[in-house]
Parts: structure tokens; C-alpha cells; sequence
């Protein structure tokens, strides 16, 4: 059963050093508040694991957290590029980042495998791309009954996942609907997880499109309201546009993101 | 120009997926003038979205509010693109070469100490590998067409006739490329890219200089027709509610 | 984009004889009507699928239209044993039929693989079982990664599926809701499907927990009413249980079992 | 008797797989009364049903209705089953061997051409493979209970000590076989079914008489507690729901 927690406790006990963490949600309910406080607890040397990087791997990886990045597009969607994402990549900075370089149906199909217990996961994708050259572990597979060569990726077993939703009940019992991407499957390969929600209530009302992760498949659940800020969870909030084109000035120039960071992440209130 | 030539691609009741920017706002397009039942796909997972505004995102809540139904991303890849029920699928590109063959992922040095880091490959690998056809949306430029592109992230006609279906690809690859100055189509025979119409006041020349390989130019070269008062107006209508949305 | 058709007229157009036919349904939404004009339009020679062949499977084979069945399960749930399928595997009445047989396990990622556009599913199944000595395309397959030894099944691809739902609209979108088993991947795993529905309406208004069937992916829609009896479409009608014990002295005898049939089948008013 | 002593195997908060009968009356008797937290599975993709009344089916609409979560068939088990989250699969069976392998396919004859067919495998193998340990529930009898099963539709410990293993089961197999004479359990070196409790009033020669091997016997045999009224007052409750439901 889920333990209730706050955000603080929650990323403390659960994200460790040197752990491989993923933090899912495809533009819809980010989870940005675990992020940040993931940077405000100083983790390092993180492998980080994420289809979209976007704005909050930015900020992961500006600020030094990571030492790996496992992923599949990397921008500020809808603005175009990740500033301190490509600082890191191209100059190292402030730490050199290692790429390990995915498509979309890959990383989604390595994190199906790992919610399933299998090794691997077999897809029809990478053919003639210049990614299996660089990314040791897309391999091929033959089919034992029709001799059709496809391509296998390995699982994805996450140290953590965390992901915002809207609602838990106090079972710890988690509800998300709208678009819910690759959450379920990046919960449920993890060995632990995380959910930061919007709010905690008395009853889960069944909600059309919905997606429920049962209380025994989550490790914790921490209630942070707006914690998908500049993203948005639907029913509660709208996507702050206006953020993700200022990240772009912001981002742009190492003092401004550091000056930036320090005031609105390093000291701002820990959330309960 | 390139948002109105790109929607005129869209044929009625096809399936066309759709990234953000100018493939949505040509989809949308398409579906508020001859396309009225064009099913968009959104790799976030919304089927069938039908907004009444410019998505800001592909994760923009309009599109999970007016989908035939939402998925989840496994799926949208493995029982929608997959298997190859996927018409249409539009695509941009850093680098383009004579082939169709896409980069959006390095330029320059080497993979791992490049001159520019893209952002990387996203839905597109699969996009360009199932669909269909696919659409490439792309300026044209010596910097973009170039005449062999620094990293293969999208497979087009690989190095010539045949290798899609060497390669296993089961979709079949660019069938138009639509630029600033013009629209390219593959020759049946050699696969490569060939400029078929030049949009109005845009000059033959003007495409060659701008293209890093020597271009092979249609017999029939036609001149795209201008937008009508009504795909403008429409396109302008739509552009509006970006701004609104976006506030 | 779906048709709108008669029960019959979509039978007679999709469902040809020697097909693969695969209804599908797991105890809620069983097509029986579907089930019930195959029989009365003499279909021969089918190869049916089915999870659960139960008291549908039973009349489609006690009628001698079937020459091959593929499935995991063959009961009738929660009474006992099926008899035209005992009587037909055992004493070849009314045709032979041979059998194809798997683990639920095994054939649910059948069908993900036929919609999903693989030639085949890896899981963990079968291993020290005596299915793979008597089914032939259970096979092993090695991880590349990890050298694992795992299980692999060929993709089920039936020439139709035929599936009941609650509703449809006029575009022909399917809504399904309750316990949706396989239906999804049933369908988008053939190369035509069927779709009965409780009822055709002008908007589907979303529940929660719904399946919707894209229009573009279906090839047919009819509106049955009570298309699912003896068992149920959840929010119009119950399981009807007595039916499923009543099932059971019916077809112990082939004499009775044929009058049954001929009297509540063969005889009954076409569904418009 | 077995019903009651099924139930009690039910630890609370654990997650229980369940099939119709009386694994579902066992599970649903024990949330009732020592295991309030107890989660049901059920292959229909009822994850964490509540239901009220006994469901006649493993379909029924009441276990969709009072779940936490309905999910498709795959889902179930690829998501749930297969990676190994669920603590206890209940299993009947047609025929049972000293191992704990089971047989609910074909009795007599071949396989091709059996004196009796049976409905076959379902969710079994799997549920035999997988899950954290297994409860065989099944009627002791020289019918069911023989040296060596005609098929082996789910494995128990295959031929002894290690097979699992061998085999790459990762579930932890058979903990314990309850009759309608007693309980057997595995004996932790040989993984031979060792008679370990009796029900009240009956005798090892009775046990022995119905069992088609030389039956081990526990050293410490001891007699199963009777039901006691609670728990049999909760089980009539339980039984008059199903007899409303089937109306």
C-alpha cells in the first residue's frame, strides 16, 4: 500500500545518488514540483530517463543532477531547443552528460517491457536510422515463425519513477485522466514510485478516460497542488505558455538560469 | 504558402498524424476546408482530435477534450502507427538530402561532440518507417538541403531505389516534400527528389541555389496555384486562436 | 469509416465460409446474436477463435460450423462442461474438430501482436507445460540481451472479428464499457470486423471506463438490441444465469440440443 | 470445510488472483472476515473488486462495478500476473500429482483422441508460473489424486527439487493442496505433497484410501480448527447473495 507522504519526505526517502530515475508525463502533468525538489536536495550523478526532456530536465541538468540521459526528444516543445540540455552536450557543462538515444515507440515500448517482467520488448522501428550505430542497445530479433527480422530494445526497469496525477483517495489509490502518455508503464517498471497529485479526497469519482493505479502498485504519494507547473492537469489547471517561450531567454545564458534557479526553485518554500 | 500547399496534401477521410506547428496548423487547415473528415492523430495519444483552436503542444488539453477517443502512448505507436493504419504522416527536418533521408538530431563533429544538438528523433523514425505516405514540411536552404545529411534519423528512399523495401519499411516514404519555394516529388524511378512546382514568383534558379545537390527539375514544372480568399481567411481565422490561447 | 448495416446483411458480407473468425468477449458482451445468423446462413468450415469458447462456441459447433477451433478455455462458466464440444472432440459430431490450444496468457498476446502489426508475442508462458508437445506454434525465443529463454506465440490475424458493444453513433464510433477483455485487440487484429450494439445514438456521451472503437477502424456496425443474451451488456441488461444452467441439460442430448436450436435459432425472426 | 480453510490461507493485504467457484467464495469469505484489505484479481480484469454478493461469473458486472480499476485481458496479464505482483493464485483441478502439477485438459486416451476433455488451460500456467505462491483447491480422490497426470496444464514442482528453477518459474509454486480431507503441503526438501492437517472426524486411513500414491504423512499431524460460527454465519450470508443474484 501507498504511503502518504510529503514531497520532501517523498524524494528523500524514495530517489537516492546515482539512482536511474524517470519522470514521466508526455506535455500533460508533469512532474515539476518532484523535480525541483529533487534539485533542492542536491541529488547528483542521476541517470535520467524521460521520453520529452523538456523544461524540467533543463533545469535537472543545468543544475547538475544528472550524469546520464536516456530519452527519445529533447526540446522545448512548441518553442524549440533545450538551452542547458545542449550547454551540456556540446560543452559539458556544468557536468558532461552521456546520451543514450531512443525513438518515441522505443522508449515507450522499453518501459511496456519493463512493466511486463520481460527482458526486452520487440518493436518494428531504427531500421536504417544511424541510432542503433550510436546507441549500444537496439539489437535485431528473428522471428521464430516467419524468419522476419525486427528489432528488440531492452526493458526499462527505472530505480524510481515519479509522475503527478490529479487525485488520490487516502488509500493511496491514484487517478489520472486526459492525456496519461506513458505513465502507468513507467510506474509499473520502476522498483519504487513516486506520485505527487493534485489533491488527496475521501472518494475516487470515476472520471471517463481515466487511468487508476492501485494503491498496492505505488510506493508513495505526496499531495502537490500545482505541482505539474508549467504544465497543466487537466481539470485543475491550463498549460502556462507564456513560461515555456521565457525559458528560452532564461535558459539561454548560464548566470541568468543559475540566478533564476536560485530564486524560484533553490529558495523557494518546500511545499508540506 | 507552405501551411496552405502542405493541407491541399490531406486528402478527406484519410488518417494523418500530426506533430505541432506547421503540420497541426496545416491538418487543421485541411479540416476546415476540403478535409472536413480528416482524422488527425497526435502522438500524445488523442484519435481523432477535432480543436476548434491551434493546439499550443501535442499535449495541448483541446485535443484530449475533442478526441474520438485517447490513448496511451504505447498504444498510439504499437496498435495505430505499427501496423500501418496511419495514411499520412508529416514531417520536418534540420537536414534533408536528395533521397528524402532526414536528420533532426546532430550537425556537425561527430555524434558525440557535435556542433549543434538537435533535439533527436521523437515519434519520427517510425513515422517515416509505417505510415502510409509521408509529407515533409521543411525550408529550403543550403544549410538544410543538403546533399548527404550528418545523421540518419528518418529513413526516406535510403540511397536509392529498393532500400525501403531491403530495409523492411512497409509504408511508402516521402511522397512530397513542400518548401518555401516550392514543392518536390520523388521520380518513380530513381526516388530522387524532384522539383515539380514552384510556388508563385519563385524562379527555378532560386530553388537550385538553395538546394546543395544539382536538383533535378520536372519536365512539367507547374507553378503551385495561389492560396484563395478562403483557405487565407480560414488560415487567418485559425492563426487567431493561437493568439488567444496562447494569450 | 464504419457502415451502418443489418445484423444479416453484415454477416453475409464479411463472413465467408473457411474464414478465421474470431467473437470475442470475456463473459460481458458476448456477441450471441452475431453468433446466432453465422449459424442460420450455414456458415462451414470456420476456424473459430476464441479465448473462452463457451455456450456460443458450443451452438456454432454442435451446428457443424466449425472445422477448427483455437482457444484457451472451453467451459461453460460456472456450470461446467460444454457438450457439442466434448461431443465433437471426443466422438467427431456433428464434423471433426481439431483444436488449436493455448493459455489465456498466450492467447491475449496473440491478438496484441496481430494488432500491434508483429508476427509475434514474447511472454512468459507455457514453460514445463505439455501445450507445447500438442500446439505447434508455441516456441522459444532468447533475449539478445540478457540470453534469456522466453516464450514466443504467432500473431492471431482472424479474416473477421465479431464483437458486441453498448453503442455506436451514426459515424459508426464503437463505445464499449464495463469488462472489455480482448475486444480492442481482437478487432484491430483482423482484416475485417464487425461490430453488433446495443443501441445507435446521435452523440456518445463518455463514460468512464469506455473502449472507443474509432469509426475508420471498424468495417461494419449493426444495432442488436439484447445482441449479447444470455449474457450481458453492462448498464442495459443482466447476465441471464439460468440460462447458462438451463444451457447445460439442452445440449446433452443431440436430439434436444438440434430441436433447441431449430425451435429459438434457425426459426427466430431475423434482427432487421 | 475446504471453503473455510481456503479463506483462511488468505493473508490481509495481500493480492489474491481468483477464479469462479470457490476460490471466489474463499477469497470473498475471508475479506469478509479476517482480511478486510485483501485485493481481488480476477482474469477479467478486475483489479481490487469489492463486490457485495458472490459473482457468478468471472464477468460478472458487479466485479467491474466495485473495482479499483477494470483493465483489458492482455493488461491483466502481462501488467499484473506476469512480472509477478500478485501474492496468491487459487487453482483447481481435474487431476493432481505428488509434485502439485496439475491437469484440467485431458483424462484417459491421448490428446488427440481423450476418453474426457476438459475445458483446458485458461489463465492457469500462468497463474502457476507467476504468482507469489499457489493455492490448489480440489476433492481428494483416487481420481484426482494420482501418481502421474495425464497433462500437465500447470506445473506444480515439476518432477521434484529444483525443476521450477530449471524451468525459470519465478513464482514460488504450490504452498499448500486443501481437500476435502485435509491439507497437504509441499515437505521443503523433497517437494513431495505431505498431509499435514486433517479436517475434523477424519482419519489418515481415509486420506491414504483416497490418494493414488503412497502418501506421505507429517510427523506433527494435527487437526484442522472447525469453522467457527462467524465464519460459517458470514459463508451462509455469503451463499443466500449468490442464490439472490442467480434469482
Amino acid at each position: 500500500m501507498a504511503k502518504l507522504v510529503s514531497l520532501a519526505e517523498g524524494v528523500a526517502d524514495l530517489v537516492r545518488d546515482g539512482d536511474v530515475v524517470a519522470l514521466e508525463g508526455f506535455t500533460h502533468l508533469i512532474p515539476f514540483a518532484a523535480g525541483h525538489e529533487i534539485i533542492r536536495q542536491g541529488r547528483q550523478d542521476l541517470t535520467l530517463v524521460r521520453m520529452t526532456p523538456d523544461v524540467i530536465y533543463d533545469q535537472l541538468i543545468g543544475m547538475g543532477c544528472a550524469r546520464r540521459l536516456v530519452f527519445s526528444w529533447g526540446g522545448n516543445p512548441g518553442v524549440g531547443s533545450l538551452h542547458r540540455f545542449r550547454d551540456a552536450v556540446q560543452n559539458s557543462w556544468p557536468v558532461p552528460l552521456e546520451l543514450e538515444e531512443h525513438s518515441h515507440a522505443g522508449m515507450a515500448n522499453r518501459y511496456v517491457a519493463g512493466a511486463s517482467g520481460l527482458p526486452f520488448a520487440v518493436l518494428r522501428g531504427y531500421t536504417g536510422t544511424d541510432l542503433p550505430r550510436h546507441t549500444g542497445n537496439i539489437k535485431t530479433i528473428t522471428c521464430p515463425f516467419t524468419g522476419e527480422v525486427l528489432t528488440a530494445v531492452p526493458a526499462l526497469r527505472p530505480d524510481v519513477t515519479v509522475v503527478h496525477a490529479q487525485r488520490a483517495d487516502r488509500a493511496g489509490n491514484v487517478q489520472m485522466w486526459g492525456i496519461t502518455g506513458v505513465q502507468k508503464e513507467a510506474v509499473l517498471a520502476a522498483h519504487r514510485s513516486l506520485v505527487t497529485v493534485e489533491e488527496i479526497v475521501d472518494e475516487l469519482e470515476p472520471v471517463p478516460g481515466q487511468v487508476v493505479l492501485p494503491s498496492w502498485a505505488v510506493t508513495a504519494v505526496a499531495e502537490v497542488p500545482a505541482g505539474a507547473h508549467p504544465s497543466y492537469a487537466q481539470g485543475y489547471s491550463v498549460r502556462d505558455n507564456d513560461f515555456y517561450v521565457r525559458w528560452d531567454a532564461v535558459s539561454r545564458d548560464r548566470d541568468t538560469f543559475r540566478e533564476w534557479m536560485e530564486q524560484h526553485v533553490l529558495k523557494a518554500e518546500v511545499q508540506a | 504558402m507552405m501551411t496552405v500547399a502542405a493541407a491541399r496534401q490531406l486528402r478527406d477521410g484519410t488518417a494523418c498524424f500530426v506533430g505541432i506547428g506547421l503540420p497541426s496548423t496545416a491538418a487543421n487547415l485541411a479540416r476546415a476546408t476540403h478535409a472536413p473528415n480528416l482524422v488527425l492523430i497526435y502522438e500524445s495519444g488523442c484519435l481523432g482530435a477535432k480543436p476548434d483552436r491551434l493546439p499550443l503542444s501535442i499535449g495541448d488539453g483541446i485535443l484530449a477534450d475533442t478526441a474520438d477517443a485517447v490513448v496511451s502512448v504505447p498504444e498510439v505507436f504499437n496498435y495505430w502507427l505499427q501496423p500501418g493504419r496511419i495514411d499520412v504522416g508529416f514531417l520536418g527536418a534540420a537536414q534533408l538530402d536528395r533521397y528524402g533521408n532526414i536528420n533532426t538530431t546532430v550537425i556537425g563533429g561527430d555524434y558525440a561532440d557535435p556542433k549543434v544538438r538537435l533535439p533527436g528523433a521523437g515519434g519520427a523514425p517510425e513515422i517515416a518507417a509505417s505510415c502510409g505516405e509521408v509529407v515533409v514540411v521543411v525550408r529550403q536552404s543550403l544549410r538544410t538541403f543538403i546533399d548527404r545529411v550528418d545523421f540518419v534519423t528518418s529513413v526516406g528512399y535510403g540511397r536509392g531505389p529498393g532500400d525501403r523495401e531491403r530495409l523492411g519499411l512497409r509504408g511508402g516514404g516521402p511522397r512530397v516534400v513542400i518548401t518555401d519555394l516550392g514543392i518536390l516529388e520523388p521520380d518513380p524511378k530513381t526516388c530522387e527528389l524532384t522539383l515539380t512546382r514552384l510556388h508563385p514568383g519563385v524562379t527555378v534558379e532560386q530553388a537550385r541555389a538553395a538546394t546543395g545537390w544539382d536538383l533535378a527539375v520536372a519536365g512539367d514544372l507547374a507553378a503551385v496555384d495561389p492560396p484563395t480568399e478562403h483557405e487565407l481567411t480560414v488560415l487567418r481565422a485559425l492563426e487567431a486562436t493561437k493568439e488567444v490561447a496562447a494569450g
